[in-house]
């Protein structure tokens, strides 16, 4: 069953990450061209453009897959464009996905950009208490607060220090100290994280992942296409989890001030429920990971998202850290391209360059970062408003 | 922020109808599905968020006013507006709590009242709810170390 | 080959169009839980949500997919959230399919809704040279200009009147006004038209569709599904063509304020484009269609797209207006709905629409609006930036 | 728009870079690929539209400053912002041409000339480019019957 749900990535490309302060469009097409290149696929060939949307930008930055389709020249194509916050990358992806597994394509670009604006996020002027995402800011909460949240609670049930955080950036920017497309490129020690400032007790500046523009693209294609291409051997996409939460959900979730009552129906998981369907999809199991990458919006992040991926027991994940297990050349490396330590976060894109990274570690091209032997990828993230996803590559 | 209106805003709520303004006593007003008896704050309206409940029908209850700290953070900066600004100066750094409510089974954030900062916070302290003014004046429901 | 992609409509549902003044979820939930009643399928049992999205009111105005889960009750379904403006409804409801196809899901529920400001659109403030949307209002040109242009465009080439666009008009008063979801339900006849002031020469304000808030909902599945649920016989979907445009574009679309130039490559037509992939792949022609819902967003549009769902050869289609050929109790009916005249334009909501009414005239419930006989039935609808779509359904 | 503003908008273009201020015989100014010859207007920077053109290099260009009329409408109600507002009484309703330009086989929109009305339009007419000011005395392109 699940072999039957393959399908093949043929190219990626990315434009770096950074603050360019340029139109995301320049950064889509020069990532769409770089994939379209690695493929051999030309680009009149793409019968199906998935593009993954970012709200900002006013009324362009709305319509990625048209928006790039114009600029690399119409040809025809079908088109959609996803909006799923931090996982319409993922979305766009499994949108190509089920058009190649149905049929109706045999070849699909999948595309995000994103130009960010300076500055922390914050909402829409104007008095608008029936928006949670508005009233939560009137009353003092930012988004920081709740990784916080998220980051003390562990220190609170498991133990974990705020030297465990600091060595989740300090692996991460060793990861990414090499890696062209990361927009930080520089190695950090304690004391370095910890003479940042505090922002939300316990997370420093440093610990908070930054808005970068950037752009990732991807041609995809049924296994009979890229057998008749003569890639055969092109690492499949095995698994594409977009599940929504299960109510009642147990976490409070920007920008909520609340969680669901669990007073009529038990208390769920999300982050865990991404990667149990994307397992189960691909018939695998956490044992045959060889690496992640996930999303650290804040260091704290990534160890739960280790647990929420089975790679340990829950409140393990700082020991696997301590002992090396989660940098490169350790057992189960965890963010190989740096992450969004390195990269900062650009919204539509982000996980889009999540499965770029696997391609490339799968490939073995990933240069100084490469993981040795690495067979089997997996990615997470979340985002707003209860989207997130949960991807699985294989060799 | 002028001092007048400043006077104007004293005992207005920062949210109309969101809790209740009994000096001693405050409570976070939600409703409640009658069909099924789930809580929402803030207060739904229209559909039970229940996938197996078609309830329409909600009462407004208030919401039990104590609790468990579950977890807790600082805002170290000024959050942006619309957050009332204050000169970067006058800023004071607040704690957040984040705590459970037995009966209602969810979990609700909130400031730490002033003078109360992360270090005197650990999870599982009993909280309770009380009120206090933003620096508009205005007040909102803040949690408190149950004496 | 083109019955393996049918996929049947179990249920559809809608919320009355009209300037309610209420939030898009309302209206949103109303027309899923009339569209799960009418398909008898229950909400825990849909695998996929695939929401239509607006660029209106702010974040939860963009996560139209996710919104309605969470307010209908999460239960873990997978989820997609499509923006391509006007076409926004069909490409959650091709991203639906797509899903059924590949075996991905059995049942999907797709969704759309819309709360509209008062008043004519338009752009955002600030300076923005870069932004055409912005350009195009700085030197004058609005979106009636453009339904104006082509307007005027068939009384040059066509001999069309001012008479035959208001007869468009007049007829679709007529077939809205017992249409229970109809914003506007009142007759009028040519002194009517003729009363109301010019906008845009040859446009009057009843020849201009309005906004509206409105919401349609759709529950689809395969058709193995629909058998063991005991709807074998439900209406078929048959086609989605949801093609981008292909370099030249001939037309000047809105908010462009030029085509694209022609030198290297023979200009194409976008909106011809649409419904000709959607017959490809019905495997059907022009003559099989019953009816058709079109895009009426001017009355001299209905006309163009009549052409382009080549009903007739270019430039007759006033003539089938004038011979009575496309009124209910005509050989082919246009907007036996009352189409945009009668509901006023909810983008995200509004293509779904389309295929509601379908649906109710495939099944023989259309009331004082049914088109005897009705067995293939048509939609066309195309919105900004390369956007636009043909949904073809069947008995 | 007072009057000190308006006299030192005179002469100055609605948009930088889009057209020659050439009174007598203005040109719009486009770019062109160089590798397949495309014109575009508004100018293209970066890539080529053309799926079949991998063109990343532009040569600026004036377009042709006449053409035929290939449809027309009016503007009989203000339109919103950015167009420069004036009192609903003094707004003058003012056609709008689409004309198509032989050489680049492309069509621009703008609007007509000030006292030239839709009734002495037809398409197929031979257009010419001019220059007049907007409200606010800044010089945009029009159409104009061509003599
Ligand atoms: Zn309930
Ligand atoms: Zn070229």
């Amino acid at each position: 069953m699940s072999t039957n749900k393959d399908i093949a990535i043929l190219g990626v490309g990315m434009h770096p990450w950074g603050k360019w302060g340029r139109n995301f469009v320049e950064y889509g097409v020069k990532a769409a061209r770089d994939a379209l290149a690695d493929s051999g696929v030309n680009w009149r060939d793409i019968q199906f453009v998935s593009g993954a949307a970012t709200i900002r930008n006013g009324y362009p930055g709305q319509v990625a897959g048209a928006t790039f389709a114009q600029a690399l020249g119409w040809q025809g194509a079908q088109v959609n464009t996803s909006y799923a916050a931090c996982a319409s990358g993922s979305q766009a992806l499994a949108a190509a996905r089920s058009k190649i597994l149905s049929g109706e394509c045999e070849v699909a670009l999948v595309i995000g950009s994103d130009t960010t604006p300076k500055g922390f996020l914050k909402p829409q002027p104007g008095d608008r208490p029936d928006d949670p995402d508005w009233v939560r800011f009137r009353i003092g909460i930012t988004n920081p607060t709740y990784f916080a949240l998220y980051a003390r609670r562990r220190i609170e049930m498991y133990g974990d220090t705020l030297e465990d955080f600091a060595q989740v950036k300090i692996k991460n920017a060793q990861h990414g100290l090499s890696n062209p497309n990361a927009r930080y490129r520089k190695a950090f020690n304690a004391a370095d994280v910890a003479a940042s400032p505090m922002v939300a007790d316990p997370l420093r500046l440093m610990d908070i992942c930054a808005t970068s523009d950037g752009a990732a693209a991807i041609i995809v294609s049924s296994v009979d296409y890229a057998r008749k291409v003569g890639k055969a051997k092109a690492p499949r996409i095995a698994a594409i989890s977009t599940v929504t939460p299960t109510f009642a959900s147990a976490l409070v979730e920007m920008p909520d001030i609340a969680t669901d009552s669990a007073v009529a129906v038990p208390a769920q998981s999300f982050r865990a429920a991404l990667p149990r369907k994307a397992y189960e999809e691909a018939g695998i199991g956490p044992e045959d990971v060889s690496l992640a990458e996930v999303y650290d919006l804040s260091t704290a992040l990534e160890l739960d998202w280790i647990e929420d991926l089975q790679l340990c027991a829950r409140g393990d994940a700082a020991k696997l850290l301590r002992e090396g297990v989660t940098r490169v050349g350790g057992r189960l490396p965890v963010n190989p391209s740096g992450g969004l330590a390195c990269f900062g976060e650009a919204v539509p894109a982000q996980a889009l360059a999540q499965v770029c990274e696997l391609t490339w570690q799968l490939r073995g091209q990933a240069g100084e970062r490469q993981v040795a032997g690495a067979k089997v990828g997996i990615t997470a993230n979340q985002g707003l408003f209860g989207h997130g996803s949960s991807v699985i590559v294989k060799a | 922020m002028s001092a007048v209106l400043k006077e104007q805003a004293v005992g207005v709520p920062v949210l109309d109808g969101w809790f209740t303004l009994d000096e001693q006593r405050p409570h976070l007003l939600g409703t409640r599905c009658t069909a099924c008896g789930t809580y929402y704050f803030p207060k739904l309206k229209g559909f039970c968020r229940n996938p197996d409940c078609n309830g329409e029908s909600f009462e407004e209850v208030p919401l039990s006013r104590t609790g468990k700290l579950w977890s807790f953070t600082s805002a170290a900066y000024q959050p942006p507006e619309p957050y009332v600004q204050v000169d970067k100066e006058a800023f004071v750094p607040f704690a957040i709590a984040a705590v459970e409510l037995a009966k209602e089974k969810m979990i609700v954030l909130g400031q730490v009242v002033a003078g109360t900062g992360v270090e005197s916070l650990r999870a599982g302290l009993e909280m309770e709810l009380v009120l206090e003014p933003l620096a508009d004046g205005k007040l909102t429901w803040k949690w408190k170390v149950a004496a």
